[in-house]
């Protein structure tokens, strides 16, 4: 089912090498670094950049059908929310709050992940659906909300509940996704066109260097992996499998293309490690920062990178 | 404090220490505190716990804020009582001489 | 006379619809934030650029042409200097040095407030002259000395302006749009060819990011607008129009074409808040600096790029 | 001062916190007084003042003066003759221990 | 040590300032030294030597270290033996006071 | 035989006027600054996209005609370190250690004046050889460790020698040349276009911003050059040519077009300011930091983007 083709295309492209790279250049004690403000300024880039392109792929869709998949993302960002909770408790044995915490990680999403995604099956399967972006956003909040509820019923503090919702909402990564959608949205695709060499260009190339950021960051989360135990390290292959493939039966269900069904499929299985830990840090004090960071963005993040999305897009293939 | 003809006075400073999550926070409650002022540092760091949750704008901030003795330690009993638990955050206090010593001895 | 594509081709576009974003995020106290080198970078960036545009127009006029525009272009800046002051001091009722510290402001130039009128002039229009560039450099300075020297006749110290003056001369303003100017004039339209893709195809892009950093700031700015009373909040709209409008009658004097002359107007209209503030503060300190930044980047910015730069459009419109 | 083998010898160190544009001007002094060093740090912050005219640099830089006690409180008096009336500007003093104490006591 | 309820105790702070390229060695040096944690911060600087070759990373780090008056000399022992003859490296230590002494003074 | 139109061009290229324009905004004392940060992100990405170029190229190439240039790149480094230590010792009489230190940086490589090279080469003669880059990267290490092992013979501690080499070979400019270099061999041609726009299509440009800010650097190193004697001068401009002229021979004999050789002599003749000034100073304390950061950015670097690089192409084009 799945191709060597399809693997080698994604385990050869420029964005995994780079991760690659990254994780090389830490096991090695390399003094290479990103300075943090390029860091910073390359996710303003991207998030922005992926609101642009999703709010003029909206600007150019009929609201009308737009509905059906927004409701049904949200309803399966609860849903996957829920089942790794379930996991946690019952396989992992992680305590309430911990299994709270992490659990709002694993419903929410990874933008990188979305991207990776989106370029390797327009590469195999042209572009896919451009409300993906859309979808994107929807799917961010809904899981953290769900995990910071489920933990802070065992914890004492509504009231830092509602500042971490607060802060969720109106956190960079909302607003730069967010209000990029709306920006794309109401200049049009005409209008659009003149930023296009900046954000649509040369976005690829960032997206390389991010990763060789990101998977320098990851090594340095994988040394914390000897303290979570093997049933830990199971869930964060296991679960984001589950919640991918259930995505790409979905997103046929929804009628998408292969494409956007695998795309789909990449957003349900990743797990946010941008917006998802800061709020939790905030609201949920009490749970394990090593856990939540450990298996989102050391674990999990690199197997979705290398082996996940080629999986979501056989399985998108064999679907369609 | 020094035998030259300026007026130095003793006042505290106390230094904080925290992850940079706390960062606003931290601030809001120096902004009700009757502070005459801060200053904010980026900076990194290990300690027991090491979280960094982040990794947009980087690790730790240090706060200093010059005041007396009385705001110094409501402060510090604040961030104890707030943050000491759960977070990353660390912090310590001493005197030195300013100059214009009214200017931080707000009640 | 103002129609209304017009505006709605300046309210829609991405660099308008970014600075609203950073308004937004800003009032909702969202932790978005441009990191401080990422904001230098892209003044380099934006400034530079300009300077290399003007230079390579430059470089392709014939020098007899430039005298009489240049020469305008400062007895321009004097006249705009004066006139606010003389408004500042009777109208308003500021303090005199209050007054020259505001006015040297509103005599000199904002050149993000040029690039917003160039980009939607060309758009409309076509093509401006590419000489703008090199009257806005001229148009620069000026005012500064003008401000200068009105405030420190009534303060001590000739000294600290002459050490003001040397800064604003070698200051990083002048050394990019200057030396920029020079570079693409020494070097010519063919050896800065291989410039062009960074320099001249990304502007716009940058331009957006630029304002969404700039919309943060400006509303950070506006928190201290109930200081300073009706009458100076009256003072940074009007008298922009009254230079705008000004400046739009003369450059179609100067035998501009419409957007030129539309380009020109803009310039004589907005208030420096780079140059400027830096060298009156040196210069001037007892001047109140919340008075100067509130203005010309809390009001008359966010002014001129809303409904300022379509309206002197228009006026040249009617005037051709 | 420790008990250990290691020869502390006490100086002051002079911490100045001002607006980002007078960094230059602060320096050239310094520069001026036979200072064998010093050490700026970018900083953010908050005072009775609160001006940041420089969006380009951002905001405050804190220096730090390892010197005698004559040479830190000249400093000072330079400092407040120049630029306490206007700028945003604060500075406090306290004794350290250094080793090789001499290198920070040029007269 | 301040009055109010909240038990200050006194432990070190030493503060090291050195070239960047120390940087990683240093804090090599402090995990062995059984240090509780380190903040560091970058800074600029001149001094005796004012040699910056690493235009990459910018010029030197303030590290800060609290800790028991004797791992604080032991610290600057190893760093007087190891630096201070080639490299641009200066150190100075304090009291100040602290919460939670004990975090600061394991042997 | 250096025509003056050869010099014009490269006199007159961007790359060059903004060197100058950082020497004369650091000479006016000017407060233009390129943020530190900045700085990192332009020599990572240029580094990277130098090694990305050359990964392309080496992909097209049969490896069997790698390994002469390769082992005759490692021997001429070698050559260089030792010829320059002995000119150090008894030319100019500089004590063991220094000449060692030194020498290291005139074997090594600056890829910078190899960037400046290959593009006024590709300008006059078209594209040179795409596995220069290979030689590079091939030239950089071997001096570092013959001037460690010349220095440390005289003075204590073989130990620190081995962490020198060890911090050499995972230093930052190893990771991302070499390691740039491997993700594009890996990935090839046809993966790689997506990342065409940034790395190599903007490559000029950030060029141009990286030299405003070594004009800068550049201007500052320059101010110890007082303390250095006339020998020394005279060494940081007759070596490198002698370097130069000798590369450009071994080129052509390696039957490289004449744009190649130029490249390769530019290659020899440069001396190393990143990857060498750290080794040394980590491998070679007591050696003076000052002697070789004047001399090889404040003296050779501006020599041979000035004039060097004409020279050479000049005498590729005589020998051709
Ligand atoms: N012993 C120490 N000396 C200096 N800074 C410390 C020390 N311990 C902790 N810190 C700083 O305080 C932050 C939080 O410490 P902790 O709460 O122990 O994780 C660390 O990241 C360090 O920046
Ligand atoms: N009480 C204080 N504690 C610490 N830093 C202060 C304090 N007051 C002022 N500062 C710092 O000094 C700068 C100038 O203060 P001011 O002159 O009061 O505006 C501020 O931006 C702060 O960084
Ligand atoms: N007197 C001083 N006061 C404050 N910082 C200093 C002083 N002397 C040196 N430094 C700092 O320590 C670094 C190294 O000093 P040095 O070893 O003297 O070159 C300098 O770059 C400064 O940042
Ligand atoms: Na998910
Ligand atoms: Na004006
Ligand atoms: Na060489």
């Amino acid at each position: 089912m799945l191709s060597l083709d399809l693997l080698a295309a994604n385990l050869l492209s420029p964005v995994v090498l780079a991760f690659v790279l990254g994780v090389v250049a830490t096991s090695l004690k390399s003094d290479l670094e990103v300075p943090p403000a390029m860091h910073s300024a390359m996710s303003l880039f991207l998030l922005l950049a992926i609101g642009f392109k999703g709010g003029v792929a909206v600007s150019q869709a009929s609201l009308s059908t737009l509905w059906l998949p927004l409701l049904t993302t949200v309803a399966a960002g609860i849903a996957t929310t829920l089942f790794a909770y379930l996991v946690l408790r019952r396989f992992v044995g992680l305590s309430k709050i911990d299994a709270a915490a992490v659990s709002a990680h694993y419903g929410s999403v990874s933008a990188v992940t979305f991207i990776a995604a989106r370029d390797l099956s327009a590469r195999v399967f042209g572009e896919p659906e451009g409300i993906l972006v859309a979808l994107l956003v929807a799917l961010e909040i809904p899981a953290i909300l769900i995990g910071l509820w489920l933990g802070q019923r065992s914890s004492r503090g509504g009231e830092r509940m509602w500042l971490s919702i607060r802060e969720v909402l109106t956190g960079r990564t909302m607003m730069l996704l967010g209000g990029g959608l709306l920006i794309g949205a109401l200049a049009g695709a005409e209008r659009m066109q003149r930023v296009t060499p900046l954000f649509f260009t040369l976005f690829d190339g960032v997206l390389v260097l991010f990763l060789l950021d990101l998977g320098m960051a990851a090594a340095k989360r994988l040394k914390d992996v000897r303290i979570v135990g093997w049933r830990f390290v199971a869930f964060t292959v296991a679960v984001p499998i589950t919640h991918g493939v259930f995505g790409v039966w979905l997103g046929t269900a929804l009628g998408f293309s292969p494409g956007g069904a695998a795309v789909f499929g990449a957003m349900l299985s990743s797990a946010s490690y941008i917006a998802a830990p800061a709020a939790v840090r905030m609201g949920l004090p009490e749970a394990n920062p090593s856990l939540y960071l450990t298996a989102a963005l050391g674990l999990t993040f690199p197997f979705n990178l290398a082996l996940g999305i080629p999986i979501y897009l056989a399985v998108a293939r064999a679907l369609s | 404090m020094s035998d030259s003809g300026l007026a130095w006075q003793q006042v505290r400073l106390l230094t904080i220490v925290a992850e940079r999550l706390l960062r606003d926070r931290i601030l809001r409650h120096l902004d009700q505190m009757s502070v005459s002022g801060y200053t904010v540092i980026d900076s990194e760091g290990r300690g027991s716990r090491g979280v960094m949750v982040d990794e947009w704008q980087g690790d730790n901030v240090e706060i200093q804020i010059l005041a007396s003795i009385e705001v110094v330690d409501r402060i510090a009993e604040k961030m104890r009582e707030r943050y000491f638990e759960h977070y990353s955050i660390i912090l310590f206090a001493q005197n030195v001489d300013v100059l214009r010593g009214d200017k931080y001895k707000r009640p």
